[in-house]
């Protein structure tokens, strides 16, 4: 953090500042998903018509995306062990491998936004089209940013700076993993 | 400046005079006044809210007697907290020789203040619990017989209402479609459909004690029974944009006689054929 | 923990630059400054100023009400299409960008880091990040009163359809700014929020335990907690709004399987709890205010806080008190009814704890002290005539009346103008380092506290009586045009122009004494508080040493004490132990 | 933290990865079958179970405070409360003295709507 600011070094609360922010942002986070998921469950629940649309989707791909996150999500791990070690290099390593995993995800959402638009499955053709467009690219928002600091993250612990922040965004990294499970199971799976 | 008040009383000696004094000044003045208003409610003054604004519906009395128990329970707390408020403020000026009390701690007479007023709010919050949704279940939920159904149509901006005719049916060759003047038989138990063309709308008849809001896709239906014959103002009570100002209308509440006439010269010429042209 | 110590190091290691302060260039320290002074006078004025429109609003609209028709002074004649573009935009302005960032951000920035005896925020740059992406937003809503169309006006509630097409609003950029303002300021609040929670709970000096902080302190953590938990949803249903908007999505449409119903649900999950996100600060000043001139203990510390933490948890469950009549289901009306009416006891509590804590007092009748014993006044009266819109039965009757507005206005005047004035005056000598001229105080107190009874006195009357709002004029209704409500409309109107004229006053005394008022001491009223025992007004980095705390925050008339004050850090006699940091 | 500890960890976590990966084909298979109570069943245990792992094992949320779960937990009490008090509403299409036909308009039209051209309200495709 800027300057010489006593107040961060602080853990009052018997945690660390910036562990305390990350769970922080992930308790606000939680109603963000959680507003948009109960809102299409009600509405999936009030439509069973909307299963001809559902049907659409690709299962497979979902599935595999799924365990495409679970490993990213391991090397994040990885590389907090690394870092408890502080061997930075190595931290630094997994970590980018981690956000390469990211990255492949975002091509393969791309790729299946990609073939619902080809076939005007635009959130415009239904309402279910909505739900599925916007909690998928808030949860892809998620993950950019997530791979953008994953990166920045990285460079610093390449030169053994900032190791503690290593542990920040892996816990950050899990719990866009864990939303993924719902929209997975809730979209792709339960339909 | 205050460092000039040295205070050496312990916590609790010597209050509970005082305290009894400010107890018994607020208690008497609050019941004075709760006794006042009570009586008011219960010996002919239910027609309180009906002298703003006429009650001419079945249920604007029961509306009416609603807020004036309220009004009766919660103007007691609003007067002993104001009473013993600016008591306080006069008892504890600062001025010569008037030295602040110190609250210890563990000080459990003081929590009286607390402790009473707390069982009383919640009793009081009850009793309005039960008056409230008793009137609510019986205006909202639950609905008498209907003699007579119309339905109205909320749009931007303007109400169409839609009478059924001399068959006294809805949706048949004779049903009579107005536009902004809603025409209903006195001591009638009227049923109405709400239901809103473009965006979100509100039926409201403030000497009815009715609003209900029209939700575009949705048909809500509700009840009224008037009471006394003229002609009422009908709000919309739900911004609707620009013209919200601009969609008046009027209800008129007729003799028998009268509502018979209104749908005998509409059947002859029917003006508007039928209303299909409407929907 | 590993991870612990490896987090320290990670903090300690980043340092030895960003250091001076004093000697940097004028924008730097204006502008881009990290110190949590700064940015708070930052908030403090942009609020302002947003009160300074949203108050011209409130006046033009007024008088139209009460003069239908003729050119308003200063403005000219009121359009329907202006009139609902002012209510709306009035509405989102006080709530939103006034409230909001002077009670939480801007005293939250200020109070939080000094009372707690921090030297900053302890995330400093995403501090100064969250009032920047604050000022693009109110940039962004002032903006989107200029595009063509006009500003939105479809009430600061926005129901679809009509916010959600553009075919019924007439209002196309208009209304996609005005969310998207509101949505980026969500943003601003959620990262100033996060800052305050975990400093507050983390960079408390060493031992001050939870007893130990200030009310004022603990009100603004509570209120961020709650906005935290409550924002998601409306913050999720206004990217659902924008797309409605913008990109032909049906999320709010009746015609393909939406539900305009929906929204009224997310917002107003959101709407209810907001309101006891701005109450709770202003709580906490009172809190603070009251013990300090009437030189006694708070009474019931805890009851005041299990009380506040109540009404915190209770407001998640009443929201759709706001939609009684507006197509929810009749029954679940019932529920929130009863959860609606219940949350009167907290809120009674509070007010108990504020009435009892004057008993046997020494009141001292300045400036701050006024407003404050006001606020429990007025909000005495807000909070008694919210039970009859609590209780379905009578909301049938008061439902989108002036007597909603009156009610509202009763609570959220104390709220957002008292509450702010208290805690302006009451600070202002730390802030700014002078005194504010107390006889103009008094006066500007007076004229704005009989000018508010004025205007909302009558409109209760006038609610009763049938006037529903958001209506431009009432001549269409042939019933509303009595005398009497005319003369009930005229008056409040013409308080309202009293009122607006009155603030010249405020803002006069403000700027005036920032520059030339009387130099204030470091501890001029005798408080316990930690930011009283740092100069005034603070240097960067606050304190020369960094305190300790020994004791409870409102010590006040100790018998063993000779000075009837008795601050947080003062070491006890004969020991100066000081308490390992971090403890609890 | 000694080199061989850091290894057993690093097992442990490639352990928890093995579990991660194959509970989500467990529900991808129970939805195969094409039987509808087992895979929301299945799919709901898969849920529920890999997020236990992943908050618990790789999120260490035992190791934190307790006001940190209790905190999140609170946020997901909030939306189901949020789902359960606004379901009567959205979810139902009819109830006391309402009725909601537009909810079962067509819920998919084949070329986009113009946003701009007010079609029929779905009252009169109720009628």
């Amino acid at each position: 953090m800027s300057g010489q600011i006593i107040a961060t070094g602080r853990s009052a609360a018997g945690m660390p500042t910036g562990k305390l922010a990350v769970w922080m942002v992930i308790a606000s986070e939680i109603p963000i998903f959680g507003g948009i998921l109960a809102s299409y469950l009600m509405h999936r629940i009030g439509h069973p018509d909307w299963a001809q649309m559902t049907a659409g989707l690709n299962v497979w791909i979902g599935t595999f995306n799924t365990a495409l996150l679970v490993t990213s999500s391991l090397f994040a791990m990885l590389a907090h062990a690394a870092a408890e070690r502080g061997n930075g290099p190595l931290a630094a390593a997994r970590l980018r491998l981690a956000a390469y995993g990211g990255l492949v995800f975002l091509c393969i959402k791309a790729y299946e936004w990609y073939t619902k638009i080809s076939h005007d499955h635009v959130p415009q053709t239904g309402t279910f089209y909505g739900y599925y467009f916007s909690a998928t690219g808030l949860h892809a928002i998620h993950i950019l940013a997530g791979v953008a600091i994953l990166l920045a993250i990285a460079a610093q612990a390449e030169k053994g700076k900032h190791l503690g922040r290593v542990e920040l965004i892996g816990i950050y990294w899990h719990f866009v993993d864990v939303v993924w499970f719902f929209l997975f199971h809730i979209f792709y799976i339960i339909r | 400046m205050a460092e000039q008040h040295p205070s050496h009383e312990s916590g609790g000696s010597g209050w509970q005079p005082l305290a009894r004094s400010v107890y018994s000044l607020t208690i008497l003045g609050v019941v004075t006044v709760i006794t006042a208003i009570l009586l008011y409610i219960f010996a002919g003054g239910e027609d309180l809210i009906a002298r703003l604004i006429p009650a001419n519906s079945s249920f604007a009395g029961d509306i009416d007697f609603v807020i004036l128990i309220i009004a009766g329970l919660v103007g007691f707390w609003f007067f002993a907290s104001i009473f013993a408020f600016f008591a306080l403020l006069y008892q504890s000026r600062r001025r010569p020789g008037h030295k602040p009390e110190y609250l210890g701690k563990h000080d459990h007479q003081l929590h009286t203040w607390i402790s009473w007023p707390h069982w009383l709010v919640i009793a009081c919050d009850l009793i309005i619990i039960v008056v409230a949704v008793k009137v609510w279940h019986q205006v909202k939920q639950v609905a008498p017989p209907a003699d007579t159904v119309v339905r109205v149509t909320a749009q931007q901006w303007g109400w169409t209402f839609r009478h059924p005719g001399t068959d006294n049916k809805l949706d048949t060759a004779d049903d009579i479609v107005t536009i902004d003047r809603l025409h209903v038989p006195v001591d009638k138990v009227v049923h109405f459909e709400l239901q809103s063309k473009d965006v979100m709308h509100d039926f409201s008849v403030p000497v009815f004690r009715l609003k209900q809001d029209a939700v575009p896709g949705r048909t809500i239906n509700g009840w009224f029974k008037p009471t006394k014959a003229g002609a009422f103002d009908i709000q919309c009570a739900e911004m609707c944009g620009i013209g919200h100002g601009l969609m008046p209308a009027r209800i008129f509440v007729e003799t028998p006689e009268q509502h018979a006439a209104f749908i005998e010269d509409s059947a002859r010429n029917a003006s508007v054929p039928g209303g299909q042209s409407i929907y | 923990m590993a991870s612990h110590s490896i987090a320290a190091h990670g903090h300690s290691d980043s340092h030895g630059h960003h250091d001076a302060h004093h000697e940097e260039h004028w924008f730097l320290k204006y502008c881009w400054s990290t110190d949590h002074k700064m940015i708070a006078k930052q908030y403090l004025i942009t609020g302002l100023f947003m009160a300074l429109i949203g108050g011209f609003f409130a006046y033009v609209f007024r008088w139209q009400l009460a003069f239908p028709n003729q050119p308003v002074p200063f403005f000219g004649v009121v359009t329907p299409a202006s009139y609902n573009m002012m209510i709306t935009q009035h509405g989102t302005i006080m709530i939103f960008f006034v409230a909001m960032p002077v009670l939480l951000a801007a005293f939250g920035n200020y109070l939080i880091p000094l009372m707690v005896g921090a030297d900053d925020m302890v995330f400093p740059r995403l501090n100064r990040a969250s009032y920047q992406v604050f000022l693009i937003s109110s940039i962004i809503l002032i903006w989107s009163f200029f595009v063509p169309g006009g500003g939105f006006g479809g009430a600061w509630t926005a129901y679809p359809p009509l916010s959600a097409g553009s075919q019924f609003n007439l209002t196309p950029s208009g209304s996609t700014l005005w969310v998207v303002a509101v949505a980026v300021e969500f943003v601003a609040f959620l990262m100033g929020g996060i800052n305050f929670i975990v400093t507050a709970m983390n960079a408390r000096a060493p031992g001050m335990k939870f007893e130990d902080v200030p009310m004022a302190v603990w009100m603004i953590v509570i209120a961020s907690v709650m906005f935290m938990m409550s924002v998601g949803p409306l913050i999720a249903g206004s990217v659902m709004l924008i797309m409605d908007q913008n990109f032909g999505t049906h999320f709010f449409d009746p015609r393909t399987g939406g539900d305009p119903v929906l929204w009224q649900h997310l917002f107003w999950f959101f709407g209810h709890p907001e309101v006891y996100v701005v109450l709770l600060p202003a709580l906490g000043f009172l809190a603070e205010i009251l013990p300090v001139f009437s030189r006694k203990k708070l009474f019931g510390y805890r009851t005041l806080l299990y009380s506040s933490i109540g009404t915190a948890c209770l407001s998640f469950f009443v929201w759709a008190h706001h939609q009684f009549i507006s197509g929810i289901d009749p029954r679940m009306a019932n529920v929130f009814a009863a959860t609606t009416v219940l949350i009167s006891i907290p809120i009674a509590e509070i007010m108990f704890v504020f009435i009892a804590t004057l008993y046997r007092s020494s009141i001292q009748f300045t400036v701050p002290m006024l407003w404050a014993l006001s606020f429990v006044a007025e909000f005495l009266v807000g909070g008694v005539t919210g039970i009859f819109l609590g209780a379905s039965g009578a909301d049938i009757h008061f439902h989108d009346t002036y007597f909603v507005l009156a009610h509202f206005h009763y609570t959220f005047f104390p709220i957002a103008i008292i509450g702010s004035f208290a805690g302006l005056t009451y600070w202002f000598p730390k802030m700014f380092g002078r005194h504010l001229n107390e006889g103009l105080g008094k006066l500007h107190f007076w004229i704005t506290i009989i000018s508010f009874n004025f205007i909302w006195m009558p409109l209760f009357f006038t609610g009763i009586m049938g006037d529903h709002r958001r209506i431009y004029s009432f001549t269409n209704f042939p019933d509303l045009m009595t005398p009497d409500r005319i003369l009930l409309r005229e008056i409040s109107s013409v308080a309202t122009a009293i009122m607006g004229v009155a603030q010249i006053l405020f803002f006069a005394n403000f700027f005036w004494s920032m520059y030339k008022g009387r130099k204030a001491e470091d501890n001029p009223y005798g408080a316990n508080t930690l930011e009283w025992r740092c100069p005034s007004p603070p240097p960067h980095g606050n304190f020369a040493v960094m305190p300790t705390v020994y004791r409870g925050p409102y010590e006040y008339s100790h018998p063993d004490r000779e000075s009837d004050f008795w601050p947080q850090d003062e070491p006890p006699a004969g020991q100066g132990s000081v308490q390992p940091e971090g403890a609890h | 933290m000694s080199n061989e500890a850091a290894a057993l960890e690093e097992r442990k976590y490639w352990r928890i990865w093995a579990i991660l990966v194959s509970l989500p084909l467990m529900s991808l298979a129970a939805q195969q079958t094409g039987l509808g109570w087992l895979a929301i069943t299945v799919s709901l245990v898969v849920m529920l179970t890999s997020t236990w792992f992943a908050v618990t094992t790789w999120m260490h949320v035992h190791l934190e405070p307790r006001y940190i779960p209790y905190l999140c937990i609170m946020g997901l009490a909030g939306m189901f409360m949020f789902f359960f008090m606004v379901s009567p509403d959205v979810m139902n299409h009819e109830g006391n003295n309402w009725k909601n036909p537009s909810a079962n308009a067509p819920a998919h039209i084949e070329r986009p709507v113009d946003p701009l051209k007010p079609r029929g309200t779905g009252v009169e495709a109720h009628h």
